[in-house]
């Protein structure tokens, strides 16, 4: 049985998003949260990491980082999408330099609605983004 | 000590090292997110983090790395090995900075910035702490009559717990783990928790399977050091075994609450810190100990 | 203890006390009743006026006149609330609870069973919200 | 100079250098460098800010499509990021930047994206 | 090249909750030269005034950072109602100046947290952010959002606190004052805090003007400037000292913002005792046309807003310059000559807000 | 054997005049190399037969004792002319009053003075075996691979140089004599006359490019050791006056025989001053980083088999005098003093034979330490360290001087991914450096059994201080050749080019290698059959310095560090894995080397080592090190001078 569904280490990466996504998923990690209830690490390092939360809709200085950074995390790897910029590209979809959603630059597992995005949305998008882990590392051993 | 016994010991350490650090490991991080307010973690949560590390995709900037890693773990163990079935400590101190070397040698392998500058930050860490990883088994040559390095006749021969006579070496020594476990004021070259300017310092690119053995190794090493706590404290009674104990969990407290209770300081103040803590505690008892004993 | 290690009192009392986290995910999260978690709509109240459509700053709802049918991307929703003052019949509102996070992105839609009257009647009742 | 509304006074180009001086050697805190396009007018407004305690004054400086403006970034360090900025989103261009970035300051995909809007109303 | 090494820092970096880039060149830790790079945010939202009108633009303004969330919307509002001549109504702008310093609050907590974070010391920031969530619940309690409250509408506010609401916070407040300074104090106390804040990043009120700084990092250098003195919303009833340090260095940064914190306190409380009960907003009419200057005291300093219409409903030009903008040639400054992990804290002292900085 | 002996001393002398008069390169380089053969073949033919007929002390009078006499006093007397003549030439006078007042009292007292008893002279026993052996095989090695070196230094370097390889390579054979007859000598008159010429020659090596700073740097190293040459004087002179004797070993048979008696000891005193300069401890360093100025070999030579070894040699000759008294502890703490100091300059710079220089000074400083204590344990290793520091030394100088030549530098940051450019090279520096500070290699042995004695020696403050000199010392030493080595093994930033260098010098250099591989795994019979007797030769009975349990322990250690890399290399060359860019926060520019710098170009990547300037540098370090050593060496001085009168 694998064990990353137990120990899901998380990497933040602000891409373009106004923040105020970014301050809820570190405010996931603090007492009144705490998400390491889950195994879960905020590790800043995407060989470390296992979960992907990404936040803002991506623009064009972002996109060569978001996926350098999404090719260093080892498989089996889980995207979530957090917050609605990152879903959609939110208010700032009609800028000329959002991408719109984090979908359009790598593939995403998990959308997490919201602007900002609640903790506990953020909570149950990790939970679910775990799940997803069972499955993932059943057909990379499959390979 | 007869060849049986050693063997015991040794295979003891190689299967129970890891166990115990890593329940204590998870203790402390339960221990530490309740000091923070928090729930925290299940104590097992490092084994599931270390198994999960073993399960992962296997990435790397260079095949160099692997066999660097591989080679650290495996001096290390064998330095715990020579230190638990009582061989001499000064080699095992010796053998303890070869394998610090092979972890210099993983972690610039690659060409980043974040491991190399934290590679010379734990350059910095281990030319602090070395001084007084030397002066330990010296202490212990002059407490024990006759003199010796051997640690089965460090235990064998005294009398009385050897910290009566090495306050200043305990000092000094317990001062030094803070920097050997990587714990705050002095995770500088890496850190388990709090985030860091050279994000994973030396482990930085150790990917899945590497950085698991980095973590195993830790682990081992952990277990020498706190090895070495309990050395201050064991005598020939059996009964001192408990002392032992005690004091080790004692120092594993201190060593959370510290860490709890400080900011990250830069490797200038810590290379000042550890070294005047060593001459200060360390050399003077080291004087006083010579006019004793001289 | 001045100087060094000061935070030793509080670090010690947050160890001997009930540790602040809550239980969310194994304990429901009760809301305050502002909260703005997503947007409702009383479909029954809806003239499919598409006010709330157009005013919507990430246009994240739909008002389609002839399939009588509304809908929102609940994905593209930002809780702004500014449909919900907008909308001459008041039936929108912005209630507690949001969208669960999930893998796919959808449309959350209604049925209108709104009728709607003759044409005369048509370019009175927005006038009144627009200016 | 010439005021066109409490605070905000119109200048041209030859007494720009002259004004920043002036605040300069007041120990004024330059605020900020504006650029507008106004659809109406057809050309760049750049306004730059200054302030002293709770003292405010703002300078206009209007400047033709073409037109270049001589940069401030000199006299004030700070004005390299405003300058750049307007030339990378307006197409303004400012003459000798301490620090010219050559539009890579954002780095956008979309060439002056200020003005591309008004070509394309133009168009309409 | 030699003994120098020439690396990046960022943009993606666990100790920057924000994307930035800096080109270091470093001698050993000393850091030689450091070029920042910005741009990771940048979103072109001053653009969308031609896509949205100037009601929807309040909820852009609002998102222009989600920290100072409320104050963007507010400054923005403030432009137009300046524009339009709207004359707000009193307990709006006495519910603004509550919300406002709310936020001081929550954003100097959270910073004081993500200092802590900064230097390793994890505990702090943990407890840090846990004061903050009691602000996060209060904000949640009176306007329904956590980080974006949507109540800011041109010519008021659209909810309303009850006076029962706001002697409610004011008392969690007073609960929360003495935790506030027990956390504080560790900041300007412990030795390993000081021997990382104390003496780094030095900055004087010249340079710091020269530079254009604003906010606590230019109050921090003895500059005596809170825009907040000038008056706007209820300020001009409230009484309170504009805070100032003369020691330059990030330890006094850390000293104003700490003092902030009481004085925001203590503003709600006057604000509590005084608040009319008239109406929270008025109707507008109307397209603006015009232009005006806002300046509004953000908790990272001097928001600058420049609003320019023309009549009809899309404005023809929004500017915010923000604080962190204003800040960052003085951060350039401070990063020259100092060692390598103080990069982040130096970056931290400014209180740096990429988002709005890039908009 | 007096004949070999004789023979030995002289043949250098007399070959050096083929190199030196034949400029045909082809010629000559057949010459030096035959030269260097024969020194090899005649002192290992030497050495093994007298370990062969058992290892006896052999004192003996050469053969024409007398014409040896004059002609080392005309020799002496030829020198301090020259010297003057030089000193006037560029003006340094106080060389001139040095070299005056150093050679006229001897050579007066041998003309004026009482007439000594005529005791033997020379003297071959364990001690001069292993020096033989190091200066013959080491020395000669150096030889071969400065053919090479030389040809590519002027040939690709420095064109702007006048050639004067003739010179130099002849100097290098006056060398051979002058240590081989100084290892030998018992007798203090020709121990002076050789020691005088390594002085000279050195002096004349150093200067050898005849730049400005070359000519500065050389005569700082003549002032230095011929005011070491004045200390040795002094001794002559004290023995002719006080103890009607000019034999070293009568000298240290009377300082033991009356330890407490200040006036046994100033000779002694006097010949460890000596010593001191010559061995480079603080405050006389100077010189020996001066001398980096001179091309690779001769810096190798100078360092690794002969300049240094005199001072060191002579100390552990007078080891035995020196216990636990006055003199040792002085002794003791400078090279403690100096082992540490000289590590933690050597932090602080980058220049690849910087480096060496003071990585050289701190073991010597540990080797110097090691004679102060006097006890059995630290003369087994001093005298390991003695071995193992000539081999790895010699190998690491000659590594550099290849690196240089080749990739146009020898500054420890340009040599980063050497192992994936140019793996031989790289492959023999690993050695090098791996011998000088990883357990359980020599180095690691010898700290071992000095850190014991250390601990062990009486005087409680000297005792503690030694101790933390070494801990200190070790941490500081560990540090800088981990970073070199790290930049070694690190990946390459520079594309592969040509290695240039020269056949010769890579036979030299695994040549080294190889010694230095059979010297670690044949310790224990080193230990066993060299170490032992010598020390018993020097202190009577000595029991068993390391253990049986930790020489096992040590071969475990050993076994382990070839076996273990070596398995998991075979077990991880197959592993899979997935290639990726190594971590930049994102900002890679496509490969691991450059980033998108802040101006949206890439932009090349580089991280240096740490040199902690700010700490160790040598401007804050070097002048209140010399400072205080000085003031130890003086009060010291005072204290044994002012006892003797
Ligand atoms: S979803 Fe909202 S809060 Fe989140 S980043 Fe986007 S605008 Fe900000
Ligand atoms: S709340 Fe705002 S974003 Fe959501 S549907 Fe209404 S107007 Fe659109
Ligand atoms: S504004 Fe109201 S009535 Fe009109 S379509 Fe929307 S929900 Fe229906
Ligand atoms: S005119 Fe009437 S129907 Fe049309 S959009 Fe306006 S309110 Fe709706
Ligand atoms: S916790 Fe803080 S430092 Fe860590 S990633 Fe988040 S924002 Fe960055
Ligand atoms: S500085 Fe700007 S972006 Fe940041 S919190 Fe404040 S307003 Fe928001
Ligand atoms: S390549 Fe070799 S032989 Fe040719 S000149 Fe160079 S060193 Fe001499
Ligand atoms: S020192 Fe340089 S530069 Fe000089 S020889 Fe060596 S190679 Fe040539």
């Amino acid at each position: 049985m694998s064990s990353i569904h137990k120990s899901p280490w998380l990497l933040h990466y602000d891409g373009s998003s106004c923040n105020g996504c970014d301050i809820e998923v570190l405010a996931c990690t603090t007492p009144v949260y705490d998400v390491e209830r889950f195994g879960v690490i905020n590790t800043g390092n995407p060989m470390h990491a296992d979960i992907f939360l990404i936040t803002g809709g991506i623009n064009s200085q972002n996109e060569s980082v978001v996926k350098q950074i999404y090719d260093q995390m080892p498989q089996p790897k889980v995207v979530i999408a957090v917050g609605t910029c990152a879903c959609t590209g939110g208010i700032f979809k009609e800028c000329y330099n959002i991408k719109g959603g984090a979908d359009t630059v790598i593939p995403v597992d998990i959308y997490v609605p919201g602007c900002a995005a609640r903790p506990e949305s953020i909570i149950d998008g990790v939970v679910k983004g775990v799940a997803l882990f069972k499955e993932k590392a059943a057909s990379l051993k499959a390979e | 000590m007869t060849v049986q016994i050693r063997v015991i010991l040794a295979v003891c350490y190689i299967i129970l090292a890891p166990i115990i650090i890593g329940l204590l490991d998870g203790c402390d991080r339960k221990i530490s997110a309740r000091m923070q307010g928090r729930k925290g973690p299940s104590v097992l949560q490092p084994f599931y983090d270390l198994k999960k590390l073993f399960e992962k995709e296997f990435l790397s900037a260079n095949k160099m790395q692997l066999f660097m890693i591989r080679s650290y773990l495996c001096f290390i163990i064998l330095a715990g090995i020579l230190f638990f079935a009582g061989f001499d400590l000064l080699l095992v101190v010796f053998a303890l900075s070869t394998s610090a070397m092979f972890l210099i040698l993983a972690s610039t392998a690659t060409h980043s910035p974040f491991s190399s500058q934290g590679t010379h930050r734990e350059l910095v860490q281990i030319m602090a702490c070395e001084p007084m990883e030397l002066l330990v088994p010296v202490g212990f040559y002059l407490a024990t009559i006759p003199k010796t390095f051997n640690v089965s006749n460090i235990v064998r021969n005294s009398d009385y717990s050897n910290v009566i006579f090495l306050p200043g070496f305990f000092v000094g020594f317990v001062f030094i783990l803070t920097i050997k476990f990587r714990k705050s004021p002095f995770d500088i070259s890496t850190s388990h928790h709090a985030h860091q300017e050279v994000v994973k310092g030396v482990t930085a690119e150790m990917v899945g399977k590497e950085y698991g053995m980095v973590t195993l190794a830790e682990w081992y090493e952990n277990a020498i050091l706190y090895g070495i706590v309990a050395l201050f404290f064991l005598n020939s009674n059996p009964l001192s075994i408990v002392g032992a104990i005690v004091a080790i969990l004692c120092v594993w407290f201190l060593e959370i609450l510290i860490d709890n209770t400080s900011a990250r300081v830069k490797w200038q103040l810590m290379l000042k810190l550890a070294w005047g803590v060593t001459i200060i505690a360390a050399g003077m008892n080291l004087f006083l100990l010579e006019i004793i004993r001289g | 203890m001045g100087q060094f290690l000061p935070f030793t009192k509080q670090v010690l009392k947050n160890l001997f006390s009930k540790p602040a986290t809550t239980q969310y995910p194994f304990v429901p999260k009760e809301y305050p009743e502002r909260t703005r978690g997503h947007v409702d709509i009383d479909s029954d109240k809806c003239i499919l006026c598409g006010m709330c459509m157009r005013s919507c700053p990430p246009g994240a709802i739909t008002v389609d006149r002839a399939g009588k049918k509304w809908s929102i991307n609940r994905f593209d929703c930002i809780q702004c609330g500014y449909c919900v003052e907008k909308c001459p019949k008041k039936c929108l509102s912005i209630t507690p609870g949001y969208q669960e996070p999930g893998p796919e992105k959808f449309r959350y839609e209604v049925e209108v069973p709104y009728e709607p009257p003759k044409p005369a009647a048509k370019p009175q009742a927005p006038a009144a919200v627009e200016k | 100079m010439q005021e066109i509304k409490k605070d905000l006074y119109l200048i041209d180009k030859a007494e720009l250098l002259q004004v920043i001086m002036e605040k300069k050697n007041a120990l004024w805190r330059l605020c900020q460098i504006c650029c507008c396009y106004p659809k109406a007018e057809n050309h760049y407004e750049v306004t730059y800010s200054f302030a002293n305690g709770y003292d405010f004054a703002n300078y206009r400086l209007i400047a033709e499509r073409d037109e270049e403006v001589p940069s401030i970034s000199r006299v004030y360090k700070s004005a390299i990021y405003y300058e750049n900025e307007m030339h990378e989103l307006w197409g303004l261009n400012v003459e000798n930047i301490k620090v010219d970035l050559h539009d890579k300051l954002y780095r956008i995909d979309v060439e002056t994206p200020f003005m591309e809007k008004e070509e394309a109303k133009d168009g309409e | 090249m030699g003994n120098r090494s020439i690396v990046p820092y960022g943009p993606q970096h666990p100790v920057l909750p924000e994307p930035i880039h800096l080109d270091l060149v470093l001698e050993d830790e000393k850091v030689l030269a450091a070029i920042p790079s910005i741009g990771f945010i940048h979103r072109g939202l001053e653009s969308l005034t031609s896509k949205k009108d100037f009601n929807e633009m309040v909820y852009v303004a609002e998102r222009i950072c989600g920290i100072c969330s409320f104050m963007h919307g507010m400054g923005y509002c403030m432009a137009i109602e300046d524009i339009m001549g709207v004359e707000v109504p009193r307990r709006a702008d006495y519910l603004r100046t509550i919300w406002a310093e709310m936020s001081r609050l929550h954003s100097h907590l959270l910073w004081l947290g993500l200092l802590a974070d900064g230097f390793g010391f994890e505990s702090l920031f943990m407890h840090s952010w846990r004061l903050r969530e009691t602000i996060l619940d209060m904000f949640e309690e009176s306007t329904g959002g956590r980080v974006i409250f949507s109540v800011n509408t041109i010519g008021g506010v659209l909810k309303d606190m009850p006076n029962e609401m706001l002697k409610e916070f004011v008392k969690k407040l007073d609960a929360m004052e003495k935790e506030i300074r027990e956390t504080t104090s560790i900041f300007l106390n412990d030795y390993t805090v000081k021997s990382r804040l104390v003496d780094v990043g030095i900055i004087t009120g010249e340079d710091a003007i020269r530079r254009g700084a604003v906010g606590p990092m230019m109050r921090a250098s003895g500059i005596n400037v809170d825009m907040r003195k000038n008056g706007y919303a209820a300020y001009n009833d409230i009484d309170f000292e504009v805070i100032t340090s003369n020691k330059c260095d990030s330890y006094a940064r850390c000293e104003v913002r700490i003092g902030e914190l009481f004085q925001s306190i203590d503003i709600i409380r006057q604000c509590v005792a005084k608040i009319p009960d008239t109406e929270i907003n008025t109707k507008v009419t109307g397209m603006p046309n015009g232009e005006s200057f806002i300046r509004v005291e953000q908790p990272r300093g001097e928001a600058f807003y420049h609003v320019r219409a023309n009549g009809t409903k899309f404005l023809d030009r929004f500017r915010v310059r923000t604080p962190t903008f204003a800040n960052i040639p003085a951060l350039t400054q401070t990063l020259q000559g100092c060692q390598y992990g103080d990069v982040p804290l130096l970056v931290l002292t400014i209180d740096p807000c990429i988002s709005c900085t890039e908009r | 054997m007096e004949t070999l002996v004789t023979a030995l001393i002289c043949f250098p002398f007399l070959w050096a005049i083929f190199p030196a008069l034949i400029h045909n390169s082809k010629c000559r380089a057949f010459f030096v190399y035959l030269g260097c053969g024969i020194v090899m073949v005649s002192s290992v033919f030497i050495a093994i037969r007298w370990f062969l007929a058992g290892g006896e002390t052999l004192n003996f009078r050469l053969p024409h004792q007398e014409l040896f006499g004059h002609i080392f006093l005309v020799g002496d007397v030829f020198l301090m002319c020259f010297i003057t003549y030089l000193a006037f030439k560029y003006k340094r006078p106080i060389i001139s009053f040095l070299t005056i007042t150093s050679t006229v009292i001897p050579s007066a007292l041998e003309f004026v003075g009482p007439k000594l008893p005529n005791t033997y002279t020379m003297r071959f026993d364990w001690l001069t075996f292993i020096m033989v052996l190091i200066i013959g095989v080491i020395g000669s090695l150096i030889g071969v691979y400065a053919v090479g070196y030389m040809h590519g230094y002027h040939i690709h370097h420095h064109k702007e140089l006048t050639d004067r390889r003739s010179f130099f390579l002849a100097m290098i054979f006056v060398f051979f004599g002058a240590m081989f007859g100084l290892v030998f000598s018992a007798n203090l008159l020709s121990l002076y006359f050789f020691w005088e010429i390594t002085s000279v020659t050195s002096f004349l090596l150093i200067g050898y490019t005849r730049t400005d700073e070359a000519i500065n740097n050389s005569f700082k190293a003549l002032w230095m050791n011929l005011l070491g040459g004045c200390g040795l004087a002094v001794a002559i002179t004290v023995g002719y006056l006080w103890f009607n004797t000019a034999n070293l070993f009568e000298f240290i048979r009377i300082a033991k025989l009356s330890p407490d008696d200040m006036r046994c000891l100033l000779p002694i005193a006097m010949l460890a001053f000596a010593a001191l300069t010559k061995s480079a401890q603080f405050p006389f360093s100077g010189w020996l980083l001066g001398a980096m100025v001179a091309p690779t070999p001769s810096s190798a030579l100078l360092h690794s088999a002969t300049m240094v070894k005199a001072g060191v040699y002579l100390l552990i000759r007078l080891t035995t005098a020196m216990a636990d008294n006055y003199v040792g502890n002085m002794v003791a703490l400078i090279g403690g003093f100096t082992f540490l100091v000289a590590s933690c300059l050597a932090i602080s710079v980058s220049d690849g034979k910087k480096v060496l220089a003071y990585s050289t000074i701190s073991n010597l400083g540990l080797i110097v330490a090691c004679t102060g204590c006097g006890y059995a344990e630290t003369i087994w290793a001093a005298v390991f360290l003695v071995i193992f520091h000539a081999v790895s030394k010699s190998m690491l100088f000659q590594c550099v001087g290849a690196i240089e030549n080749t990739i146009g530098s020898r500054d420890v940051e340009d040599m980063q991914g050497l192992m994936s450019i140019f793996p031989k090279l790289a492959f023999i520096l690993m050695i090098g450096i791996a011998g000088m500070f990883l357990a359980p290699f020599g180095m690691l042995i010898s700290k071992w059994a000095a850190l014991k004695a250390f601990i062990d020696t009486k005087s409680v403050y000297v005792s503690s201080l030694m101790v933390l000199f070494i801990c200190f010392g070790s941490a500081t030493t560990m540090f800088y050749w981990t970073k070199w080595m790290s930049k070694i093994l690190g990946p390459a930033t520079r594309e592969k080019s040509r290695d240039l260098t020269k056949k010769n010098e890579y036979i030299s250099m695994f040549f080294h290698a190889t010694l230095m591989v059979a010297l670690i795994l044949g310790f224990p019979w080193l230990s066993q059959n060299v170490l032992k007797p010598l020390s018993r030769n020097m202190f009577g009975a000595v029991e068993q310095v390391i253990s049986q349990e930790n020489i096992i322990i040590m071969i475990v250690l050993l076994v382990g560090v070839f076996v273990i890399p070596a398995f998991n290399y075979i077990m991880t060359k197959n592993s899979k894995y997935r290639p990726v860019l190594t971590y930049m926060g994102g900002a890679n520019a496509g490969d691991n080397m450059s980033f998108v710098s802040a101006t949206g170009e890439a932009k090349e990547m580089h991280v240096a080592n740490f040199y902690m300037e700010e700490i160790m540098g040598e401007k804050k370090l070097f002048t209140p090190a010399i400072i205080i050593s000085a003031f130890l060496i003086i009060v010291y001085m005072i204290i044994v001078i002012g006892g003797a009168f």
